[in-house]
């Protein structure tokens, strides 16, 4: 049972630490703001995503669980929330070209 | 080797590039924003070093807080920063980093000479907890061993106040501080401004509650609060208070005073000031630090505000 | 277990040390509460509690075997914090009560509160108060992080005070300032830091019992110290001084020339003689009176070249805190130890004849400047007979600061001296001489061009009122009869004393100091003299002019020096030089 | 190599850095950030100094811990002062050099040398 779980762990913080990378990537060699805020928010989204769906198995019980997937919501929520603000900041300035 | 030990090398080595990064980088804003990153990673070294307290703390107050503050006066800085001043000479820098690098080179060779065995008080905040009936015992610390640090520190928070609001124009005093932000109201920053503050506000009420008995407390939770604060007036849905009236002034002071009302009251009925009788020590406590809470939260929000701007009429 | 030594327990009245911080803060927490309408009934409160708290640790502490002791909350230290008072303390508090009360009335008309309330009152009570409860937690705290959230007290405390008036110039030396006193505070922190990783207290007697001469000990002590002297604005690291304090209003700047560079110092002598008196050795006492002796040259110089008044007696405090460096080697015995004798109550009776000297000082340079409308020091001839109290106040304070009997700068300099012969450091001696001589040179200097007759009849711009006048006048004489106060119950000091005091020999050294100081005077101060056409023309004539060009020529070089070091790059290096000197030459002493 | 010595390296790079920047930059608030930067590295320092002391079940002894909360907290109201002090010098002299000229170049010698 706790090979098991063991294994979810792995598989799904390395999925989450891959879309990380992947972000970080693309935050560096896009060309813009807004190809480089995509890149960074969704990465991170699901990178975040896999990283908590990968601990859910090692917590202790429902709370603990509860606290995680909250975490995940409340950056979903501030980093979409910025994203957008960035976005319209940037297409203002007009320096998303 | 243990993969422990590779990852705080990691750490060390990315937070030391970053530091790096901060004092180099010829350009202001960027510099803050290096700071920022360097502050949120500073708490994960402190993770590694055990003491959750204190990593909260630095990421709230030190990385977060700390981070906006600088942040807002780089936006508002901006352009004039580049254009100022020469450098000093060469000469100058050289020796500088000479001096820099020798107070360093002793500074690790006093802090990696460890003392053995070394000296610690962990043993003496257990053995004693029971007085307070509080499990966390950097809660213990602050608010009942070295209870007059933390009173005269809140002291200092008002006096930060103090000195922020004597910086106001003599038309502006009494004024509400900080510029009036103007946002859609229907935009997506009025949007979190309602969503999140419900959720913020019952998590630093249970920052603080939870510093009881686990890492967390009024600190904390008060960094929390404010940034609750802070993200309403940002987006335009309230304004900042005047700084004439009463109840913000009630406010700013209930912690320390309730902390010196209750530290009167050891002198006066009980063993000694800031003494807490057994019975009732837990609670005391408790209501200090809500008190604390409220203060702090307050206080921190408008440390960041800064001086009275415009005249409380609208 | 053997049972607690007697500075872990909490001795009867010892509660009073923890009043005497509280009613100041409880009255900061009052005024910002309570706001504009209440601040003089808080005040007017706070200060006669505060000093009859402050004479009550003055009669109780002989009783109680020279030491009272309060745990807080009943915690005995290591884990705990205590306070502790002995005769330093008591001396300190007392001094502090009395420059704030007369302060207080002084700035009573200045910073009236209004019906509606305005900025400057509303911050300036409030800031005095806590600069208050600062320095008396400063002069009672046992322990040393409690030290470091005091002196923050203060800086916060201070800094503000500096840009009352809100001009550019006064933001610009309150952020010096502030920058500045961060650096020394992480200094000081980097030390508390390496002592409790050594000793696991923070405590000041149990770590005295501690502390050995250990690598991380020494660098502790040095990077402590520097940053303390950061914070006292010793000579190199004096650069927020000057326009700190000759730019805050008349009432802050006694507060902070007066008072608040003593909190730092104090900490210095609390570290050096109670924490580790075995630690600094012979070559670092001589390198911090060095440094005294520094301030002391280009204080002086540079005060006799300055334009303004209050910048001159700015730069006079940079000589005088100098001067208090100097108790340092004079307290070694022959083992290298730091001994609680006779320099440390020399050195101490100066701090507080210079906190009341100072404070009525710049209170009588502010009526000065409010009476004429500036304090050029070439426009104020006349103003002796214009503003008689105001000039007679300056002409007290700096009698007293110079040296006259029974003045507390006389007593702390017989005292001094004597242990200058009895530890055979003579040269310490000259430099004592010479600094009475400076100190008589700009007193002398302000004091001619006040007497001289005006060219014009003297308009006033505004007439000072009469209670400010009288509060800086009863300082003034406060610091002039120092010397007779009994200080045996406090303070180290010989019964033999008083009658070197007085009689022939006494005037003649007073003389001596009074005749160097006129030369000083003629020789070094650029500006047209103001008596050329009476008396002084004799020793001008005297005089040959090549030497006083050249002495003017050195007096110019003197201060673009201190300009350099003034600037920010320069200062930092300094600071970081003095750290590592002061660890190498304890290291060289261990 | 513990935790608590390459903390430590760290914890007095950190400060040799702090203390280089605050010397050289010359803007105010790059001092300001040089100033944080220095005293995150002092607080490591209490932290290295508890982690050592590591006993009774704790990782790290709560007394330093409590001293760091303390300094935090100080710091960032020292940060927030400076701040607002710089802020307001920029609205009022337009410029936020430390050095005033006119206040600060020596002035000419009126005897004439």
């Amino acid at each position: 049972m706790s090979v098991a779980r063991d294994i979810i762990t792995v598989a799904g913080v390395s999925a989450g630490v891959f879309f990380f990378f992947a972000g970080t990537v693309g935050l560096l060699r896009f060309p813009d703001t807004l190809t480089r805020l995509h890149a960074l928010s969704k990465a991170d989204n699901l990178g975040l995503g896999f990283v908590v769906l990968g601990l859910l198995p090692q917590t202790g019980g429902l709370r603990d669980g509860l606290k995680l997937i909250s975490i995940w919501m409340f950056v979903l929520l501030a980093g979409a929330t910025v994203s957008q603000l960035i976005a319209r900041t940037a297409r203002q300035s007009g320096s998303g070209e | 080797m243990s993969i422990a030990t590779v990852f705080e090398i990691a750490l060390a080595v990315v937070v030391l590039g970053l530091a790096i990064w901060t004092i180099a980088v010829p350009d202001t804003y960027s510099a803050t924003v290096g700071f920022i990153a360097y502050g949120l990673l500073v708490a994960l070294i402190w993770v590694r070093l055990d003491a959750v307290d204190v990593a909260l703390t630095e990421a709230a107050i030190g990385g977060g807080l700390g981070g906006v503050v600088l942040l807002g006066a780089a936006a508002r800085l901006r352009g004039t920063e580049a254009m100022t001043m020469e450098r000093p000479s060469l000469i100058v820098r050289l020796s500088a980093a000479a001096l820099s690098a020798s107070i360093a080179a002793a500074l690790a060779v006093a802090i990696l000479l460890p003392p053995n065995p070394a000296p610690t008080l962990a043993p003496d905040v257990v053995s004693n907890a029971g007085a307070t009936g509080m499990a966390n015992p950097v809660t213990n610390v602050l608010m009942a061993f070295r209870a007059m640090d933390t009173m005269l520190e809140k002291v200092v928070l008002l006096l930060a106040i103090v000195g922020v609001w004597s910086l106001a124009s003599d038309q502006a005093w009494g004024g509400r501080p900080g510029p009036r932000h103007q946002a859609d109201p229907n935009g997506v920053l009025a949007f979190l401004a309602r969503l999140l503050p419900p959720a913020g506000i019952v998590v630093g009420i249970y920052i603080l509650w939870t510093g009881a008995d686990h890492p967390g407390g009024a600190f904390q939770g008060g960094a929390v609060l404010a940034s609750m604060w802070l993200l309403v007036i940002m987006a335009g849905l309230v304004d900042t208070p005047p700084v004439r009236s009463r109840w913000l002034r009630l406010v700013l002071v209930a912690g320390p005073g309730l902390f010196l009302v209750v530290g009167l009251g050891g002198l006066c009925f009980g063993s000694a000031f800031l003494a807490y009788p057994a019975a009732f020590a837990k609670p005391l406590i408790l209501s200090i630090e809500a008190a604390m809470l409220l203060t702090i939260a307050t206080t921190l929000g408008l440390l960041l505000a800064g001086a009275p701007e415009r005249s409380a009429e609208r | 277990m053997l049972p607690p030594a007697p500075a872990l327990v909490t001795t009867a009245g010892g509660f009073l040390l923890v009043l005497s911080i509280v009613a100041p803060v409880a009255g900061v927490l009052l005024e910002f509460a309570l706001g504009e309408r209440y601040v003089r009934p808080v005040v007017s409160t706070v200060i006669p509690v505060g000093l009859a708290i402050a004479a009550a640790v003055l009669v109780l502490l002989p009783r109680s075997d020279g030491h009272l002791v309060y745990l807080l909350g009943a915690w005995p230290p290591p884990l705990g914090v205590a306070l502790r008072a002995d005769g330093l303390s008591a001396v300190m508090l007392a001094t502090t009560a009395v420059v704030i009360c007369a302060v207080a009335i002084f700035a009573a008309t200045d910073f009236r509160p209004q019906s509606v309330e305005a900025r400057t009152p509303f911050a300036f009570w409030i800031l005095l108060l806590a600069i208050w409860g600062a320095l008396n937690t400063i002069f009672v705290a046992g322990d040393l992080f409690t030290l470091y959230v005091a002196l923050e007290l203060l800086t916060f405390a201070a800094v503000p005070l500096v840009s009352l008036d809100g001009r550019a110039e006064t933001l610009r030396a309150a952020l010096r300032y502030l920058l500045f006193a961060l650096l020394g505070s992480v200094f000081y922190l980097m030390g508390t830091a390496l002592l409790y990783g050594l000793y696991g207290t923070l405590d000041i007697v149990l770590l005295s019992h501690r502390v050995s001469a250990e690598p991380g000990a020494l660098i502790a002590a040095a990077l402590m110290t520097s940053g303390l002297l950061a914070k006292t604005a010793l000579f190199p690291l004096h650069l927020w001084l000057p326009p700190a304090h000759a730019g805050a209003p008349a009432a802050a700047s006694a507060i902070l020339s007066g008072l608040v560079v003593k909190g730092s110092f104090f900490i210095v002598v609390r570290l050096w003689f109670y924490v580790l008196p075995a630690l600094p050795g012979f070559t670092a006492a001589q390198f911090l009176a060095t440094l005294g002796a520094g301030a002391i040259l280009v204080g002086s110089i540079v005060a006799l070249r300055q334009e303004r008044l209050k910048l001159l007696v700015a730069y006079s405090t940079l000589a005088q805190i100098g001067y208090l460096f100097l108790l340092f080697p004079l307290a070694l015995d022959a083992s290298g130890r730091l001994e609680t004798g006779q320099a440390l109550a020399g050195g101490l009776i100066q701090a507080i004849s210079h906190a009341t000297a100072k404070a009525a000082m710049f209170m009588a340079v502010g009526s000065i400047y409010a009476g004429l409308g500036h304090d050029r020091i070439t426009g104020i001839s006349g103003a002796a007979r214009a503003l008689p109290l105001s000039v007679m106040t300056f002409a007290l304070a700096g009698f007293a600061l110079m040296g006259i009997q029974p003045g507390g700068a006389s007593l702390a300099k017989e005292l001094l001296l004597q242990e200058t012969a009895r530890t055979g450091q003579w040269w310490w001696a000259g430099v004592l001489q010479v600094g009475g001589m400076f100190t008589a040179a700009y007193v002398v200097l302000v004091l001619a061009h006040a007497l001289s007759p005006p060219d014009r009849p003297v308009a006033l711009a505004a007439r000072p009122p009469r209670g400010s006048g009288l509060a800086a006048l009863a300082l003034a004489l406060c610091s002039l009869f120092l010397g007779l106060l009994p200080w045996e119950p406090y303070l180290p000091i010989p019964y033999a004393l008083e009658s070197k005091l007085f009689g022939v020999e006494a005037l003649v050294k007073l003389l001596v100091t009074v005749l160097g100081g006129v030369a000083l005077a003629i020789l070094l101060s650029p500006w047209p003299h103001p008596l050329a056409g009476t008396v002084a023309r004799r020793d001008l004539k005297t005089v040959p002019g090549p030497f006083r060009r050249a002495c003017l020529g050195f007096g110019s070089l003197v201060e673009r020096g201190d300009h350099v070091l003034r600037q920010w790059p320069a200062a930092g290096i300094c600071m970081l030089a003095v750290a590592l000197l002061l660890a190498a030459s304890m290291f060289g002493a261990n | 190599m513990s935790a608590v010595t390459v903390f430590g390296l760290y914890a007095a790079a950190a400060v040799g850095l702090g203390l280089y920047g605050l010397i050289t930059t010359p803007q105010p608030l790059r001092k300001i950030i040089a100033f944080n930067l220095l005293g995150s590295g002092v607080f490591l320092l209490f932290g290295i100094v508890g982690r050592r002391g590591a006993a009774a079940g704790f990782g790290n002894d709560p007394v330093p811990q409590a001293l760091v909360i303390t300094g935090v907290v100080v710091a960032f109201s020292a940060t927030a002062l400076a701040i607002a002090l710089l802020l307001r010098l920029f609205q009022i002299a337009g410029s936020t050099t430390l050095n005033s000229r006119a206040a600060a170049s020596p002035r000419s010698d009126p005897s004439g040398n």
